[in-house]
């Protein structure tokens, strides 16, 4: 019998698959952040992390970042959006605890293009001048060699070790529907490892029509899927579901100082704070 | 007393600097330009595309959040809104943080695509409600994105206009410098140069900045504020008193 | 009123706005060629065409050639495949009468991707040692700056002057269904300008739902919209039609020599030869 | 007499040669390599994937036709498969034409992809049916894609074997050279040595390619031929008197 069947593993045996010191890529809130998975790797405990945004975090980064488990980031922003400044972010970058490369959106963008091409590097325009290059050694500034006096930046290419997203849905044979988040299918081509969570897993190929092959990852990118109702709240899941303002709010408010988001972070990894059981503390 | 809200003096004076455009593209938290870019398009004699990164319903990219800067770098993008932490008089932006990096005194999200678009896009407007010494300085502690280049340097354009809550610079990017352009009515001159804290050019006669008029208000009340509703509720509610979306 | 209508034009308008002389960027057979207004070309009579395959071309570039439209093809192959060697092809290559710049299928897309993102060029792998390499002066060859030692070939980015393909749909706003053909945004994202033809202009707009949404080209990056119904004919039209090889093998045979060719083209020229009404000379 | 066509015992020993991989790719034109895959990924005692082109069915790309290279460019393709109009003794291959280039002798459709993904996957197994001094030449007059590449050059793999209507050669990349492996059965070493037009090593005693095993032809027929009917049915009809593809 041909072995192409596919097999869905738990949420902690996914967490398990995430090496501490991972070079570990994840998509901004709006492309399906695995915030369940999030949620299951800080209950194994975990450290050393490089998080690589594409392009930038908000709730998931700053709760690792919270815990101490992040050593260095890469992104063009972390930030809790219309809830505010990410807060531990912050408070862990002025304390120098956090070592952040500041990038800019199209760059981590192209030094993942240039990892799902399988070359050394990517020029990007713009950039001269900026602080943002100033302070990135691992950037060449090059003479285009097609125009002489034009300098332009190459940035080396990133080949994440693990991405890890959240999508609507995997089919029986392990296909990934990622909708128009075609960043997933970069990413996805880019890291050594991908690993996704769904809502659930549906019966059938997504090859089966024209129409839904286009919204798919094929499985071939993929190492392993679990499963994770509602695995991207209180992030969205693009098509399916909204953020939840009010428990990112919830977060913000807690978040202000190291107290406070100790005791959050306690009742996040209690099963306390969860889509379907969302306790809210007296103010 | 005025028949307006200070925001709609803004998205209209937002929409002026947007005729012509063949496709204007408003990044996330941007009610204002939001709100602007959709009646700029409501007007236009022709087609005009509007993409607004934080909408599902004007939003129409299909290739993932690269497809923003991509259309940018093709040249496809008249128009971008950009904001700061701090402005500076070369038009320097900074949206980093304060103090020394990289610890920095205060740390901020980041510089998002500024670093590209500035660059990119022919006409970037800066956009920022707070104007005071603390976001309009002399010289930012960060520079996310130059305002001005040297010669040589792959630029389609830059800063064009500075508009804030209560003036309208234009920027002249031969001479590095913002002149200003109109005060909002009820602003003056003396006000704005307290609160700005680099130096500007200042004309003798300095205009008021347009009120809106009944009919453009009556538009964007009636056409474009249940639009922002969709994506934008609750600035929708609050400056419109728009609750339901538009169908 | 708002201006965000959308007409489509007439077939013989489309074929007016390729200009002679234009550099025209095609897909290959399986994506969607725009057979019905490469004849509508034919009839109003054109001349000094680049044609810039993406990656190769099949019936479309044989026909253009045929005529002697074509001054120029760019391609990593022309060929009607199981159907054999493209005869005008081969005959006006061995005739000296036409400049071939062969290229390999990922250096034609990665060119056409620089253009998408702006750059002025993008670097590929391989190619190093192939007379491909030895016949392109526009191609560059410089040492890896992130790694001394390694030679690496840069690509200059092409702008088509005029993209040109066909698609199932279009919707009421102007956008194009290219399903998982997503070359044809590469395609689209990199041209000047983009023409389309169609089977049919559809109501609503594929935005309406995500998962259609991911099918989309959005209308941003199409000038014109022709309805063309098996206006790819006899080539493909992804997910809704096959080629029809009989038709292709008819072309071939007619094709062996310039008199045949003239004469097939003079009876596709009268409309002699069309997807409903085919004519087959007896053998 | 035997029991198998020669297309079978092909498909077969190509099979063979996919044992380990994870993901085989197949490009446009090749039944017989397209239906060696599905037999190897019907035998594989882990999840292969299998990539056909040419094929709806087992053709899950979904980043339109530069998907092939780059899957091959991050190292995810185990093996591929590459023909030529000529081949010779380095392993060059030529799909351009024969005589002098740019006019040619006679021009040939052009090299593919082959010039990247010679050079970009591990394992690519070399198959042309016709096994001639026209196909098989000392040196090629056009490298489409070049068989060995100096020190320095970023290469994942090349050429492993040449498989033609006659035999199986092994190639030694250090040594430049393809040694005879296997004469398919009733071919003698003396009918290879005539019909090549490089030079190659020879073993005092050249095995026989190993006949299918009725098992094996059984799993083609059945399970594998209804499959290639989808994508290639002129080929199954013809060799399997298959008409009806898989459902």
């Amino acid at each position: 019998m041909a072995m192409t069947a596919f097999a869905p593993i738990s949420l902690e045996a996914l967490a398990e698959a995430i090496p501490d010191g991972a070079l570990l890529a994840v998509p901004p809130d709006y492309g399906g952040v695995a915030m369940a998975a999030t949620v299951a790797l800080l209950r194994r405990g975990t450290g050393g992390l490089r998080l690589y945004c594409l392009p930038y975090s908000t709730l998931q980064a700053d709760l690792l970042i919270g815990t101490g488990a992040v050593a260095e980031v890469e992104a063009a922003a972390i930030t809790l959006g219309e809830q505010g400044l990410a807060p531990r972010f912050s408070a862990a970058v002025e304390g120098g605890r956090l070592t952040m490369r500041d990038s800019t959106c199209p760059a981590l963008h192209a030094a993942l293009q240039a990892a799902e091409k399988g070359v050394p590097f990517m020029p990007l325009r713009g950039l001269l001048g900026s602080d943002i290059l100033a302070n990135r050694p691992d950037w060449k500034v090059i003479d285009n060699p097609f125009e002489a006096g034009d300098p332009i930046v190459l940035l080396p290419a990133v080949v994440p070790d693990v991405a890890l997203f959240h999508a609507p849905r995997a089919d029986a044979e392990g296909n990934v529907w990622i909708g128009r988040r075609r960043e997933l299918a970069t990413l996805a081509h880019a890291a050594k490892r991908t690993l996704v969570t769904v809502e659930e897993v549906v019966e059938g190929s997504f090859f089966e029509s024209e129409g839904s092959a286009a919204n798919a990852l094929p499985a071939l990118y993929v190492e392993a899927v679990a499963v994770a109702p509602r695995g991207a709240w209180p992030c969205a899941c693009p098509g399916l579901y909204d953020a939840d303002p009010a428990a990112i709010g919830d977060y913000a408010k807690a978040a202000r100082d190291e107290a406070g988001f100790r005791d959050y972070l306690k009742r996040l990894l209690d099963g306390r704070i969860a889509p379907c059981v969302l306790e809210v503390e007296p103010a | 007393m005025t028949d307006w809200r200070p925001e709609e003096l803004l998205i209209c004076r937002l929409a002026d600097a947007l005729a012509g455009d063949r496709h204007v593209a408003v990044g996330a938290a941007s009610p204002i330009p939001g709100a602007a870019a959709l009646l700029a398009q409501e007007e236009a004699p022709r087609r005009m595309h509007v993409t607004v990164l934080h909408s599902r319903r004007y939003n129409h990219f299909t290739d993932g959040g690269r497809e923003l800067f991509d259309c940018a770098g093709q040249g496809r993008i008249d128009t971008f809104f950009l904001g700061g932490v701090q402005i500076d008089g070369q038009a320097n932006i900074n949206l980093v943080g304060t103090g020394d990096y990289p610890t920095l005194t205060k740390r901020f999200p980041g510089s998002f695509g500024s670093a590209f678009m500035y660059f990119a896009v022919p006409k970037v407007i800066l956009f920022r409600e707070e104007h005071s010494p603390r976001t309009l300085v002399e010289k930012v502690d960060f520079v996310s994105a130059p305002g001005c280049s040297p010669e040589g340097t792959w630029r389609r354009g830059g800063p064009t206009l500075l508009v804030t809550s209560l003036a309208v610079f234009a920027f002249d990017g031969a001479r590095r410098r913002f002149a200003l352009e109109s005060l909002h009515p009820g602003v003056t001159a003396e006000t704005v140069a307290e609160r700005t804290g680099f130096a500007f050019d200042r004309p003798a006669e300095v205009p008021t900045t347009a009120a809106p008029e009944p009919a453009r208000l009556e538009r964007l009340r009636r056409t474009i504020a249940p639009k922002v509703a969709e994506f934008y509720p609750v600035f929708a509610e609050r400056v419109f008193g728009v609750t339901e979306p538009a169908a």
